[in-house]
């Protein structure tokens, strides 16, 4: 099977399926090795993307997606039913991107942080399948760890947790951290 | 001086440090202890007055911060270490440590809140249905039963409780009314037109939502306190029954 | 809108509808005129014929649809287990379950019970003649709503709709469907 012929087959099942696929299956059902279905996918992203087609291709770890262009969407929604997606509360996306960056983490390590209770938070972020216990810490108390989902990595268009936006960008506030007793001396 | 001040929600006592930091355009490494403490105590008096919710947290922080004022003026201790002349450590270390570390989250929360806007703007189709069905068309209604049916519909019941616990599946929202107390109150008194007496369970059994359970239970409480229904249990234990006030 | 972007959304259209929309509904939710949609959509169905491509766009009278190409459906197979070939399908069987008991209702209602296309499922029921069309519902694509058939009830030996037994659990599944009792008051 040549690479167009692949990307045929792969385009179809994407549809024909619409749920998020692993590589693995598609490796089976095209009898193609994981490595060569991972390169054509990657080329096909970005076809998709620079060809202005009117879908895309989502990546979340080794699982791909078929779904339409954010920049569509004003013309989709005059056609279908208005989605009622409440965005997450401020509190809770707070929480989600402290568990996002420091997984595993418990609960009171969350509310150091935010300085607040969390247990709101948590359970909303558990019903919308964004975070799950991953295990128990093994010290008094036995607090949950917690950690995100893949649908996390779905909501917020991530390939993987590696590809957060790097934090330290934010500010470089770790380093200015390390510099406050520097500074404080100079007070 | 008269001053009025807008009351914001805030998300805790560090959202509200933070506004304080500012608004006042302060260094965030050279905090004022003894202004912000002040406006500080102010926001939470007003914030009181409103009968907004102040939560022990926003106490606690007040407390930390009046302990650090009454650090600050305190003399510095100066000591010297290995030839080097150090200061001890600032009362204020701990707390901009804290600051600086949940504001790095703040500003990556803002990032978090673009890219879910994005996730509500792309938009995915309903999985195919693939059948490779009997060509032997002509049989396909032989011998069907009502428990084929049944069975069917079990099995879909299944599936979608497996489905709904796979972390790839969509996420799919369905929006449900909001069931209000009074929906609740008329339901409950509706049912015992008919039957007069019930048990206190059958009134919770087809619910699903974990919100509906608690209005109807509120909903039962208020009949109870306007004395339209009697709520009964014979002895520890048994089954507890409703009945309607005549 | 140039030539490429109205492809584009054209494309993102057919993929959310996945069934045949008309150039009159795709006319209005791109303000394009009809005679300009027309001829994209020609041209588009020549790009993806000869690109190559997983999927194609089917005309039929004035609708159009988006689908897969017959010569990839060995591969999906791959992907799908063998399924039972005695009596109906495990599928026509649920979709007829739901209908008994939530009719009456529209397809896109039963797809979100079930979470796939049901077209297939309900050609066969229609074909067996266990379930009808009752009318249309007046909203976006105007769709029809189905319901079952006096030889529904004569197949299952059933004397009539009430006498269908008793499953609680439909309640949980199909609550959000109940609104559509308030637009169509059976008739």
């Amino acid at each position: 099977m040549d690479k167009d012929e692949i990307k045929s087959v792969l385009e179809a099942i994407l549809f024909v399926w619409s749920e998020p696929i692993s590589v693995k299956e598609l490796s089976k059902a095209l009898a193609v090795d994981v490595k060569n279905i991972n390169n054509v996918l990657e080329e096909m992203i970005n076809e998709y993307n620079f060809g202005k087609r009117g879908l895309q291709i989502i990546k979340m770890n080794d699982h791909y997606q078929l779904s339409t262009r954010p920049e569509h969407y004003s013309y989709i929604q005059k056609l279908v039913e208005p989605k009622q997606n409440k965005g997450l509360t401020q509190a809770a996306l707070e929480t989600l991107a402290i568990i996002a960056y420091k997984q595993p983490i418990t609960k009171i390590e969350i509310e150091e942080i935010r300085g607040v209770k969390c247990d709101k938070a948590i359970s909303t972020l558990q019903e919308k399948n964004l975070i799950e216990e991953q295990g128990r810490l093994e010290k008094i108390g036995r607090p949950i760890i917690y950690g995100t989902t893949l649908s996390f990595l779905k909501t917020f268009g991530l390939k993987s947790i590696e590809d957060l936006p790097d934090i330290s960008e934010f500010k470089l506030l770790t380093q200015e951290t390390n510099d406050i007793k520097h500074i404080f001396t100079k007070g | 001086m008269a001053y009025t001040i807008k009351i914001e929600a805030f998300e805790g006592p560090f959202d509200l440090l933070f506004h304080l930091i500012e608004k006042n355009e302060i260094d965030i490494y050279d905090i004022p202890i003894n202004d912000i403490t002040e406006q500080y105590l102010h926001y939470i008096y007003e914030m009181e007055k409103l009968d907004l919710d102040v939560t022990s947290e926003f106490l606690v922080m007040a407390a930390t911060l009046i302990e650090i004022k009454s650090k600050m003026l305190l003399p510095k201790d100066v000591f010297v270490e290995e030839g080097i002349e150090v200061e001890d450590i600032d009362p204020r270390d701990e707390l901009v440590r804290k600051l600086l570390e949940y504001k790095k989250y703040k500003a990556v929360t803002e990032e978090f809140k673009k890219r879910e806007g994005l996730y509500n703007r792309i938009y995915f189709k309903a999985k195919e249905e693939i059948i490779f069905e009997s060509h032997d068309h002509d049989k396909i209604l032989d011998n069907l039963e009502i428990n084929d049916l049944i069975n069917a519909f079990n099995k879909l019941l299944k599936d979608t409780s497996k489905k709904i616990q796979d972390p790839y599946y969509n996420i799919r929202e369905i929006e449900r009314e909001p069931v209000s107390i009074e929906d609740k109150l008329v339901d409950i008194l509706n049912i015992l037109n008919h039957k007069k007496k019930i048990t206190f369970q059958s009134i919770f059994t087809s619910i699903a939502d974990k919100l509906e359970v608690v209005v109807t239970f509120l909903a039962l409480l208020e009949l109870m306190k306007v004395k339209k229904i009697k709520v009964i249990q014979e002895k520890c234990f048994d089954g507890i029954m409703i009945e309607l006030v005549d």
